[in-house]
């Protein structure tokens, strides 16, 4: 796939974007600008595709409803007038409205009680340490959620729930985190992969 | 005048099902913004998704307007939309974190990659770091290194409590009582799939 | 050694300094394989034949060396048995990585396109777009990744809808892509799915083990697992000797952030 | 009147277009998902001609710091826009399929964005060492996790003792997976309870209104 003027701009960039490393530098910063310049022309195409695709072609075919997004979103840009500035509230009201219910479809299904079924786990007849790791799981998911409880002081035995809440909480933060660790050395590994053994052709 | 707070929502997706997690944001950012104003105090919002600058633009203005501020609202100076690409917005704004050395980090709302890079810089200058998303894989190091961390769902709270409104106020109870519903399910549940009957479980199902 | 003072620039060099040295000089340290790379190998194992799997590319560049490595190494085994592959992307720098890995791995000589595997190349609207191929693949897949109108690729006469899949392979970053299947494929019509993730994904989907999800694949490790299963050990395994040195540097150094912590909080104790 | 049409009109539409969305996951009825297929693609449009919005926000942020000769940083600024309209140029004049656009796209955008992605590894080094400290019991549970995890995915841990991927793996299963379902199904009442608060009016921030 790649040609050798692709490996070798890769290689230039890729080294500008590690100088940061030593410290903030010209290199650095040509790459920064390049990217976002690159990102901003990349996104606006593809978002100018998305508009053809799916509000003008089938505008044209006759989809008349589809003038409405058209107008809502030329109010979006009222904002560069001071007097008119009012109007994108009308195309930010809309971008909400349809965010909160591609939300609320989501989430009541998938996320509420799905995750509620997945916990209603076997304690007996399973193995016995199927038994303790199911009544674990139980006991931390119901503790996580009432840590989360507002209307309720945390105090006397209640405190207590939300403590074991709080040690499961910590348990996945720490659990994330050594995850991360992994991912972002990968990232590094497959950048000097590439600089070692694409650009500079060693063998390993 | 002293040293700047810088705001933001991460990917601040609007038109997605993480939305109201960037609406949550914004009702953080309405009550700062009033707080910059009053105290004359600069605050810095950048944006990664363009889909929030108007809504953005709205939030502010009208906060410095009901503070009777409106001359000191500069939106070309207050608010940056820096990049849609995650990587190169990150990198704007640890620039703008470092040149306006700023005081303080607000960053609420669905948070991506960018939540390390931007904790680790704001660090570095020696910024007070607030931190709150519900997408919980990158709480972790909000939890680790932030100042004061909003975990998950406290997001949607904030606002409420910020406000002080009786409705919003009232509409926590609410939550609280579906938390509640979600755990007598589950214990129930689980109780009754001891027992051999696992029509709870398929009842939720459909 | 005062650590609190040390320049940053020196751990940046040591950490380059680990991961560039094993690459150069693998050690070859043992790799076991888990639960997840198992089960998902020998589900496909056992496909029948002629069962068509759903082999969706939505990974960028940047995880050639995370979740690309399972990609590589399931499309593989998949194009190694005799069940047919149906490819497609939710995203637009996934459309390379089709290329990439398609001239990296092995196509078996009596391997065809079209009458074997396909590719649709990007298919936009997400979530939208999946449950449109749900009811109808003919109607979305409308041409291929070659400008091939779908009618005309021999596989696809047999392939109309979501019931004609066996098993869906989402190889991806990004959350959103794994939800749409879970919503739009797994709660309404059962279709198992398989998920080869980064593994930054993988403590948020392993919840929807095993419950939602067949399988998760967890980027280079579980990728290097599938390599090693299929007998083919690639860049996965190359790249963990690597994995695994710049991981204990992080140990160490947490170690040492724990130490001059404790020992200041003594020093702080014996001035009161 | 000023009211109603720069702060009704707003919320009524946030009301109709959530509640069409929501209306139609519950209730099977043929209009309501003709609606629901309406809104989603309006949802994209929407989403795209907001990219136009941030590309001119740009172009007005960086055609000022040249106007203003902004010391150190305007001949970045002066090639950002230079590399902005040709990817935008291009992109317009043939089709981002194209093998010119995807070429740009490969050489100025893929392989900066894959090397800043690598930076993290530089950083989650530094956080780690910063961050990860046993101030107390809780921080103690974070950071050992962490720590046995980290090994955990490393060919490594196994090869120091046998016991850590096993310790890893239930870290992951049980008390990792609990904690998160926990914590999922809470967002998801805040996301709930957020949204209708937001339909009904009574979060009104994001429409401007104090």
């Amino acid at each position: 796939m790649a040609d050798a003027s692709l490996v070798w701009l890769s290689a230039i960039f890729t080294i500008m974007v590690l100088s940061f490393l030593y410290k903030e530098n010209p290199f650095y910063r040509f790459a920064e600008y390049t990217v976002i310049g690159a990102a901003t022309g990349y996104w606006t195409v593809m978002a100018a595709k998305n508009i053809v695709d799916a509000g003008i072609t089938p505008l044209v075919a006759g989809s008349y409803v589809l003038l409405i997004p058209a107008i809502f979103s030329v109010l979006m840009f009222s904002r560069y007038t001071k007097r008119y500035a009012w109007l994108s509230r009308y195309s930010v009201a809309l971008m909400v409205g349809i965010g909160i219910g591609l939300s609320v479809r989501t989430y009541i299904h998938a996320q509420f009680t799905e995750q509620i079924v997945a916990t209603m786990l076997p304690v007996v007849g399973v193995p016995w340490y199927t038994a303790i790791n199911n009544l674990i799981s139980i006991i931390i998911v119901v503790s996580t959620v009432l840590f989360f409880i507002f209307t309720r002081e945390p105090k006397g035995g209640f405190k207590v729930i939300t403590q074991i809440g709080r040690i499961g909480m910590m348990f996945f933060f720490g659990a994330t985190f050594g995850t991360t660790v992994t991912t972002r050395m990968i990232y590094l590994i497959g950048r000097l992969q590439f600089l070692l053994f694409e650009w500079l052709k060693l063998s390993g | 005048m002293g040293r700047p707070v810088h705001f933001t929502t991460g990917m601040g997706f609007l038109v997605h099902a993480e939305g109201p997690q960037t609406v949550a944001g914004m009702a953080v950012l309405g009550h700062l913004a009033r707080l910059t104003a009053r105290m004359k105090a600069k605050l810095i919002i950048t944006i990664m998704n363009p889909e929030t600058i108007p809504m953005t633009e709205a939030v502010v203005e009208a906060a410095y307007k009901a503070e009777g501020k409106e001359e000191d609202y500069k939106p070309t100076e207050m608010i940056l939309f820096l990049s849609s690409s995650q990587q190169a917005y990150v990198s704007g704004a640890i620039g703008v974190m470092h040149r306006e050395k700023i005081a303080a980090n607000i960053m609420i709302g669905p948070f991506f990659a960018e939540t390390l890079q931007l904790i680790e810089a704001a660090a570095y200058i020696g910024a007070i770091q607030v931190g709150g998303t519900a997408r919980t894989m990158n709480l972790a190091f909000m939890a680790a290194a932030c100042d004061y961390t909003l975990l998950g769902e406290e997001i949607f709270a904030a606002g409420a409590y910020i406000s002080q409104d009786p409705v919003l106020l009232g509409s926590l109870v609410g939550q609280d009582l579906f938390k509640y519903l979600a755990v007598i399910l589950v214990v129930l549940g689980s109780i009754l799939v001891n027992l051999g009957s696992p029509i709870l479980r398929s009842l939720l199902r459909t | 050694m005062n650590f609190k003072r040390l320049d940053r620039r020196y751990l940046h060099l040591l950490l380059i300094a680990v991961t560039v040295f094993p690459l150069l000089k693998p050690m070859g340290l043992p790799i076991s394989i888990g639960v997840h790379s198992r089960t998902l190998y020998d589900y496909i194992q056992h496909l029948p034949p002629g069962s068509v799997v759903l082999n969706v590319f939505d990974w960028g560049p940047a995880q050639i060396p995370d979740a690309g490595v399972g990609a590589m190494a399931i499309t593989q085994h998949l194009l190694s048995l005799p069940v047919k592959i149906v490819a497609f992307s939710q995203e637009v720098s996934a459309v390379m990585m089709y290329e990439y890995t398609m001239s990296r791995i092995k196509i078996p000589p009596d391997k065809k396109y079209g009458t074997d595997f396909v590719y649709f190349g990007f298919i936009a609207g997400l979530e939208t777009a999946l449950a449109a191929i749900a009811k109808d693949v003919h109607a979305t897949f409308v041409k291929d990744y070659y400008g091939t109108p779908v009618e005309q690729i021999p596989m696809m006469d047999k392939i109309r809808t979501v019931k004609d899949f066996a098993l869906v392979v989402e190889t991806t970053n990004t959350g959103t892509h794994v939800d749409g299947f879970l919503r739009q494929w797994k709660s309404p019509y059962g279709t198992p799915i398989a998920i080869n993730i980064g593994a930054v994904m993988v403590p948020t989907y392993l919840p929807y083990y095993p419950g939602q999800v067949l399988a998760v694949i967890a980027g280079a490790r579980g990728g290097s697992e599938y390599e090693l299963l299929i007998k083919q050990p690639g860049p996965g395994v190359a790249s963990l000797d690597a994995v695994s040195t710049s991981h204990l540097l992080v140990i160490i150094f947490i170690a040492i952030g724990n130490i001059q912590y404790f020992i200041e909080k003594r020093k702080r104790r014996e001035e009161r | 009147m000023s009211k109603v049409i720069r702060t009704d009109i707003p919320l009524l539409i946030i009301f109709f277009s959530g509640i069409v969305l929501i209306a139609s996951y519950f209730f099977p009825i043929t209009q309501l998902s003709l609606a629901e297929k309406e809104l989603s693609r309006w949802g994209i449009i929407l989403n795209a001609w907001a990219m136009g919005l941030g590309a001119t926000s740009l172009y007005r942020w960086h055609v000022g710091e040249i106007i203003k000769k902004t010391p150190g940083r305007w001949m970045y600024s002066v090639w950002l826009i230079i590399v902005m309209s040709v990817f935008i140029v291009v992109g317009f004049v043939w089709t981002p399929s194209h093998r010119v656009f995807v070429w740009l796209g490969d050489a100025f955008y893929l392989p900066i964005e894959a090397a800043m992605n690598a930076l993290l590894a530089f950083f989650i080094l530094t956080a780690s060492h910063r961050a990860l400290r046993a101030r107390g019991w809780e921080a103690a549970i974070l950071l050992l996790a962490a720590c046995i995890l980290t090994m955990t995915n490393a060919p490594i841990g196994e090869a120091i003792w046998g016991g850590i991927p096993v310790i890893g793996k239930w870290i992951l299963d049980i008390p990792n997976t609990a904690a998160s379902r926990g914590m999922i199904i809470c967002v998801a009442v805040g996301t709930i309870a957020l949204s209708i608060r937001t339909l009904l009016g009574y979060e009104r921030t994001q429409v401007g209104v104090q």
